[in-house]
């Protein structure tokens, strides 16, 4: 055995990576800085440039952007009528949240605990198809399905079960003169289309369950039900915020599904589509826009709290 | 357990399955239609005409172009940058971690309006023309997060001990990278990447401030949607691409499978 | 301004309603683009706003050459410096144009012209003609709440327009039925006109079941929802009717507001040469009888009536209103220094924000 | 005294593989039983079995006299120590402890109550409100014992618990187990694979090999007399010895064992072989000859000579330890 | 003889953690060298230091004389066997042992000849073509040994290699690593917790208490002659006597060890206690004592009568057994 016991370097990736153990940071800071600088330039100036924007005001005559710094378009967005919009909104995504969370619970758990083999890859797939088939085409669908010569009317009028769509018209706030023109609809819509995004995170939580605590439980004499409430779902419950950031989020900012379905009620989304897009008050959209994101940032920062970024 | 699941759980599971397919089966359903202009029910008809008028559409093409490039330049570099944050954030912790790890997270937490106003406004003030990588920007900004979650999912479950070994049997970092990070971690990225591609080919909200005067495949089926020409097309063409990528999610599937179980026995 | 027309760049964009500028994708026969396009040299690329405040926001974006503003709209452009005045000289056809449209006030400031008539028409009541076998004669059908003639209210089964011009139409209704409040342009309200507008508007939204602003989802809306009246345009109303769909429209008693459109140029636009010769083209007599024809309303050359060229006849003009210029009060855009004084008026941002707060139920 | 625990003709098998194959046992109540035997032999399996999350797939098992085959596990009096603990991470120490009694209804002062005198009983008294996160693996392993005690099982099951801890560790904890144990007069039933912990804590013990029983009895029967090579192989460190070698030192030409510290060094003897191997154990050296292709170990207790490897020695022992046994 | 590592004053502190404390360590060439300690005392940071994952924040370590202060882990020729083995899970056995010569650049054919030759060096011909997923856990360890061994290391660092094998596999496993490093002559340096395993295994070892050595020397050194209380406790099981006790029986006021080997039960003798526990062993029982408060165990060999528990006994034993030990 001749070897030397300290090899000389073989060429600069060898040198380079000596560089790289006696100065950790360098490596690291070679690492991040590209995506630093993608999503902390990009992304973050972009966002500030629109937040900036926010305390521009906008001519109201030519409708052009007058840029001086003023607090007259906050002071618009604290009109009762845009105070409704956050409301409405606000109140939506938590509507759809809980509903999604409640539906998905089931599948989730089903997948994560009894699925096996082909049936897992099934239940898979049954998640992640509806996720990624088209979006606008699901909505138009949904329409269709809601719209009062619709497949759910068609459905009703054959079994005599009109009276349940009836009913639900006819509670207050989710009046319509069908499902589709009802904010009832964009409801369900809206918890259809987010419902994968809350499966999957609440899936992998719950997957992180370890069998034994659940035999731990039965152990020390816990019923199924005793152990669901009190080991299951406190260890799920960062899935569960993972997923609820989306459908959250998402609801916060969508503006195709309340435009098609529902009672043309502005939501947030839609009315920063529609400042910006149709009345071009980038201002007051910008306005509007800061409320999701601090909405968001709150409720970021609560979840982190309870760990949800490790189940995303 | 080990036991059966409950009747009720079944029930609400299969149920939410079935929830979650019965309005693609009316997708399918209208493709079929021979209704051209509004959606009615039951359809009056069934056809399959629909499958050769949308190939020969040529309007579809473009923007079926455009979609794909987009997506595919957007997936790219989600990898490469998403890989770069994981392999940093799977280093030791350092300061500032936390808030990169939330600002990684935030443009999918942000609704998507947002962002793309955001770049919206962000081009108008540097006066950055629509082009396609305008609307790269937007997609890769938010794919970064699926691949990076793929990715620093698996380097947790990786043992840390696999990339000293290599160090320590005579490996260079660059040989490590590519004899054996690059293959431990590759199906994570590559799941990530069909993700994130899927991910781009069906964005619409954060394309349409974009995209400007371009149109992208969902952007030329909100169109359509809103202004029913053969409307059964937007049909045919959600069923194209439904099928398209069937076999990827599969494959994405299999190639982190591994990954659900070991976490599922795990602590 | 523009001194002379040159090469034609290739392509000319411009921002339109619906059903505007049709090549021949909707309905074979309505094609007033493919010739141009083989004739000129200039690719039409169309993008269609729904609403005028959206094409006033698409021109301040920039990017296109055209725009087919309606008089909302184009006081606005040429306020903002959007729109840049036309040389009519450059225009053979100008001289063909309605004599009530080339002076304008919704598109010439201080004898200046910044663009070129397109087409002008009313805003008509539709409705379903199995519902109503007697055409309805006030727009009270959408107003207030009422048994339709089929015996079922009206309830959930009317539609008003999405934009904050709407409140005209409501403004116009109550100058018919209430005197009192003096309202003699439904664009020029004082505070108590504007209240008593809204409140109609909040009456109106316990029966809308939907707005519309888009128009093929009004469209759908009339086959599959239930809709049976709404204030609409022509051009839905010979869509269904080429459906074979239960549909008619009427004007009542009332009156009604309309749109008169005008073809401006943007300050920037990068094809003017095009641009140009597109206007010139636009007031082309055939494509004006026809567009009238597809569109329901009628032509800025009255020619297009009366020479043959096109789908339009002294007949159709007429039921679309042609003698009725007088009697349409056209969208412009409200301002608050109006005819009852200065700064009496309620300006047209205000329209805005209270007209999202009244469809949200407030 | 009765018996706690029996099986008869207990299997489970899972598809092809038999985890536990037609096992007869009894387990006195009252007693300190240990299951020990190596990696995959069945012992977990029978744990499950008793506590109910495998069900046989033949035979009967009673629990004090009464046949569980209709039981499910939580309302079975019997509780387990889990190998990795599966302490609820999300409650602390002292709900933990209280989860049992929570289920059953105990008001929270109660069981507060009676979660601090079992933390007492573990001494980790004060440490009640800490997370399982931040307790130490003996001490994690110390609550799980807590926790499965709370509800005074008559049967306790433990599974491995000292698997994971170090061996001073691991020695105070299986003095206090044991110590446990004759204060509470429980049953307790353990499961190893480390068969000095089996020998030094059990009253009775149960060797398993490939889902069958090889041997049950006493630690000195197991100890002494191995009743299967497989025993005499995988407990302690007896030497096997051949029919043939058996029949040359004048036993039956049947298998027999030998265990190293009967043996003694000597210059001449039955058994001579070459020295191959030198093992210094602190308490003396094991010596390993080669007697014609036979492995022996012979102990060298500290203090006496010890040849080089290579020497050639002798072996002499008392015949009465050469201990004879079955077949196989 | 040369000094292959070298530790001059090294220190290795996390924050306010001394994981590593003032160290002087010499290890000689071609020795087999082992750490022993409990666990967090500092092992595996030591062989991090030596292998290069952990930089010292203070003092100096030499391997071969050279200083390593700036050598990254990739150039020191230095292998280690990890104690989670860490194969590449991508690879089969034979790319995995192959992985160092392919780093280096060296030819296919050539480096798949020379893993082959380790894989007959460790027993495992044959087993090139699987996954390590395939292999048993005694498997796995040899392959981890074939891949260090395969870049012909001067050092070879063992991090608990046999923690995760079960009894009979790992005293397998240790002849074998024994022989290997006789064989090839190479330095072993080898981190263990399980006293047996280092006092039977090393020619040296090093005895690691909270970051700092407390004792180091060949195994019958620390064995016979611990030098502090902490090493005497650790290693073995000797009885620790306070300084009265050692006095009271004819020695200086000073901590004294007594292994429990040493000693034998009599009618009368200089201790007596009364009996409190008794731990059968297998080759024997172990028997404490009470000695007025002071717990000393004695070994009674199998055999001989064993008391009960609650009896009084007393405890011989020869006079030069009783080890003094430094103050702490
Ligand atoms: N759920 C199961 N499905 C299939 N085989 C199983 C299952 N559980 C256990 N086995 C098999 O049954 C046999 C006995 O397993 P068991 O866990 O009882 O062994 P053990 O004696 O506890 O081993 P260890 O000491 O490794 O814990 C093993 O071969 C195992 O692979
Ligand atoms: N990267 C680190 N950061 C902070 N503390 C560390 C780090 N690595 C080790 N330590 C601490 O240094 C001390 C020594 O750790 P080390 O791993 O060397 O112990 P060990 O003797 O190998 O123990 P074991 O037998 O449990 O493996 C421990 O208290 C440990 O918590
Ligand atoms: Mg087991
Ligand atoms: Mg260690």
């Amino acid at each position: 055995m001749t070897a030397s016991a300290i090899l000389r370097p073989r060429g600069p990736a060898d040198r380079l990576t000596g560089l790289f153990w006696r100065r950790p940071g360098l490596l690291l800071l070679l690492l991040i800085t590209p995506p630093l600088l993608w999503l902390g330039v990009v992304y973050l100036g972009s966002l500030a440039a629109l937040l900036l924007q926010s305390f521009y005001s906008i001519d109201e005559f030519s409708g052009v952007v007058k840029e001086e710094f003023t607090l007259k378009t906050y002071a618009e967005l604290f009109r009762p009528q845009n105070l409704d919009i956050i409301l409405r909104t606000v109140v939506m995504a938590a509507a759809v949240t809980l509903t999604c969370a409640i539906l998905a619970f089931p599948i989730a758990y089903y997948a994560a605990r009894y699925a096996k083999g082909p049936w897992k890859a099934a239940f898979y797939l049954g998640v992640m198809l509806p996720l990624w088939s088209s979006y606008l085409v699901k909505v138009y669908a949904w329409k269709l399905i809601l719209a009062k010569e619709g497949i759910l009317g068609w459905a009703a009028e054959g079994t005599g079960t009109g009276f349940i769509i009836t009913g639900i018209l006819s509670i207050p706030g989710l009046e319509g003169s069908s499902l589709s023109t009802s904010p009832f609809g964009t409801f369900l819509v809206f918890v259809y289309i987010w419902l994968p995004y809350m499966i999957l995170p609440m899936q992998a939580a719950l997957e992180r369950v370890p069998t034994t605590m659940l035999e731990a439980s039965a152990d020390l004499g816990a019923t199924r039900s005793q152990t669901f409430r009190t080991v299951i779902l406190p260890l799920a419950l960062p899935g569960v915020i993972a997923g609820s950031i989306f459908t959250f989020s998402l609801t916060l900012g969508d503006y195709i599904i309340p435009q098609i379905v529902g009672d043309s009620a502005r939501f947030i989304g839609l009315a920063v589509y529609q400042l910006q897009g149709t009345a071009g008050n980038i201002p007051l959209a910008a306005a509007f826009a800061v409320v999701p994101i601090l909405i968001m940032l709150i409720y970021l920062t609560l979840a982190k709290r309870a760990g949800a970024f490790d189940a995303l | 357990m080990r036991s059966e699941a409950s009747l009720g759980l079944k029930v609400a599971a299969i149920g939410g399955l079935l929830f979650l397919h019965l309005p693609i089966l009316l997708i399918f359903l209208y493709a079929f239609t021979t209704e051209e202009r509004t959606y009615e029910f039951p359809p009056p008809g069934l056809t399959t005409q629909w499958f050769g008028v949308a190939w020969n559409r040529e309007d579809i093409w473009p923007p079926l172009y455009l979609s794909l490039k987009v997506a595919a330049i957007s997936t790219a570099l989600a990898m490469i940058l998403g890989t770069l944050v994981a392999a940093a954030m799977a280093r030791a912790r350092f300061f500032g971690r936390d808030q990169i790890s939330l600002l990684i997270l935030l443009p999918i937490a942000l609704p998507g309006v947002i962002t793309g106003m955001s770049l919206r406004s962000a081009f108008g003030i540097m006066d950055i023309p629509f082009s396609t990588w305008t609307i790269v920007l937007g997609h890769a900004t938010f794919c970064i997060v699926i691949v990076y979650n793929n990715a620093v999912a698996r380097m947790r479950r990786l043992s840390g001990g696999i990339m000293e070994a290599s160090a320590d049997l005579g490996a260079n970092s660059f040989q490590t990278f590519r004899y054996v990070l690059l293959p431990n971690l590759g199906s994570a990225l590559l799941a990530g990447g069909m993700l994130a591609f899927a991910l781009s080919f069906d964005e619409v909200i954060v394309t349409t401030f974009t995209a400007g005067q371009q149109s992208t495949l969902p952007i030329w089926m909100l169109n359509e949607l809103v202004r029913p020409r053969q409307r059964p097309v937007t049909n045919v063409v959600a069923i194209v691409v439904f099928a398209a990528t069937f076999f990827p999610i599969l494959i994405a599937y299999y190639l982190t499978r591994g990954g659900s179980e070991t976490a599922g026995m795990g602590k | 301004q523009v001194t002379e027309i040159g090469a034609a760049e290739g392509q000319v964009n411009i921002v339109a309603w619906a059903g505007y500028i049709e090549r021949g994708e909707t309905m074979k026969e309505f094609d007033w683009v493919t010739k141009f396009e083989a004739a000129s040299g200039c690719k039409v690329n169309v993008k269609t706003a729904n609403t005028s405040d959206e094409m006033v926001a698409l021109m301040n974006e920039g990017g296109f050459d055209l725009v087919t503003a309606s008089g909302d709209a184009s006081l606005r452009l040429i306020a903002g410096d959007r729109v840049q005045p036309i040389n009519i000289d450059l225009i053979p056809s100008w001289s063909t144009v309605d004599e009530r449209l080339k002076d304008a006030p919704w598109h010439t400031v201080d004898g200046v012209h910044y663009g070129v008539p397109y087409m002008w028409g009313p805003n008509v009541l539709m409705y379903n003609t199995e519902v109503f076998k007697e055409p309805p004669t006030s727009w009270n059908v959408v107003f207030e709440e009422m048994t339709l003639p089929d015996g079922q209210s009206n309830k959930g089964r009317v539609q008003a327009y999405d934009g904050p011009i709407h409140i005209a139409d409501a403004a116009q209704y109550l100058m018919f039925h209430k005197p009192e409040l003096g309202i003699t342009s439904p664009y020029e309200l004082n505070e108590d006109q504007y209240k008593a507008a809204l409140d109609l508007l909040r009456t109106q939204r316990t029966l809308v079941s939907r707005y519309w602003h888009d128009a093929f989802i009004q469209i759908d809306d009339f086959k599959n929802e239930g809709v049976v009246a709404s204030g609409s345009w022509p051009f839905q109303r010979n869509l269904l009717q080429s459906d074979n769909q239960p549909i008619a429209s009427v004007i009542p008693q009332e009156g009604a507001t309309g749109w008169a459109d005008t073809t401006m140029m943007h300050v920037d636009a990068a094809n003017p040469n095009c641009a140009y010769m597109w206007m010139e083209h636009s007031l082309s007599s055939n494509l004006q009888a026809d567009l009238a024809v597809w569109f329901g309303a009628n032509p800025a050359v009255p020619a297009a009536c009366t020479d043959g060229r096109g789908m339009s006849t002294a007949e159709t003009c007429t039921a679309n209103g042609m003698d009725d210029f007088e009697k349409i009060r056209f969208w412009t855009t409200p301002v608050s220094n109006c005819s009852q004084g200065d700064g009496a008026c309620v300006p047209y941002y205000r329209w805005v924000s209270d007209y999202i707060g009244v469809i949200g139920g407030r | 005294m009765n018996a706690a625990v029996e099986f008869q003709n207990v299997s489970r098998h899972f598809g092809p593989v038999k985890a536990v194959d037609r096992v007869d046992l009894t387990i006195a109540e009252g007693s300190f039983f240990a299951m020990l035997g190596p990696s995959g032999s069945g012992k977990t399996t029978c744990l499950r079995l008793i506590s109910g999350f495998e069900k046989p797939t033949g035979g009967q098992i009673r629990i004090f006299g009464e046949d569980v085959s209709t039981t499910p596990p939580h309302l079975r009096n019997v509780n387990t120590v889990f190998q990795d603990y599966a302490l609820f991470p999300h409650l602390n120490v002292r709900d933990n402890v209280a989860y049992g009694l929570m289920v059953k209804g105990v008001g929270r002062s109660q069981r507060y109550a009676k979660a601090d005198d079992m933390l007492a009983l573990v001494k980790l008294d004060g440490y009640g409100d800490r997370k399982p996160a931040q307790l130490s693996g003996g001490q994690r392993q110390r609550v799980a014992l807590a926790r499965a005690l709370v509800n005074e099982p008559r049967v306790l099951l433990l599974d491995e618990p000292l698997g994971a801890l170090d061996l001073k560790l691991r020695e105070a904890m299986q003095d206090e187990l044991k110590a446990l144990q004759h204060r509470l007069g429980l049953t307790f039933v353990f499961v190893t694979h480390d068969q000095h912990e089996a020998l030094s804590m059990a009253d009775h013990l149960a060797v398993f090999n490939e889902g069958r029983i090889a041997q049950i009895g006493t630690p000195q029967d197991i100890y002494d007399r191995p009743a299967t090579r497989f025993v005499a192989d995988f407990v302690g460190s007896s030497n096997v010895l051949p029919p043939e070698m058996t029949q040359a030192l004048g036993g039956p030409a049947q298998w027999a064992s030998l265990r190293p510290e009967a043996t003694r060094l000597a210059a001449t003897g039955p058994i001579t072989g070459t020295v191959t191997a030198l093992r210094y154990l602190g308490s003396g050296t094991r010596v390993v000859l080669d007697a014609n292709g036979t492995e022996i170990a012979a102990l060298v207790p500290a203090g006496l000579p010890v040849p080089a490897e290579g020497d050639r020695t002798a072996i002499a022992f008392d015949q009465k330890a050469l201990h004879l046994m079955e077949g196989a």
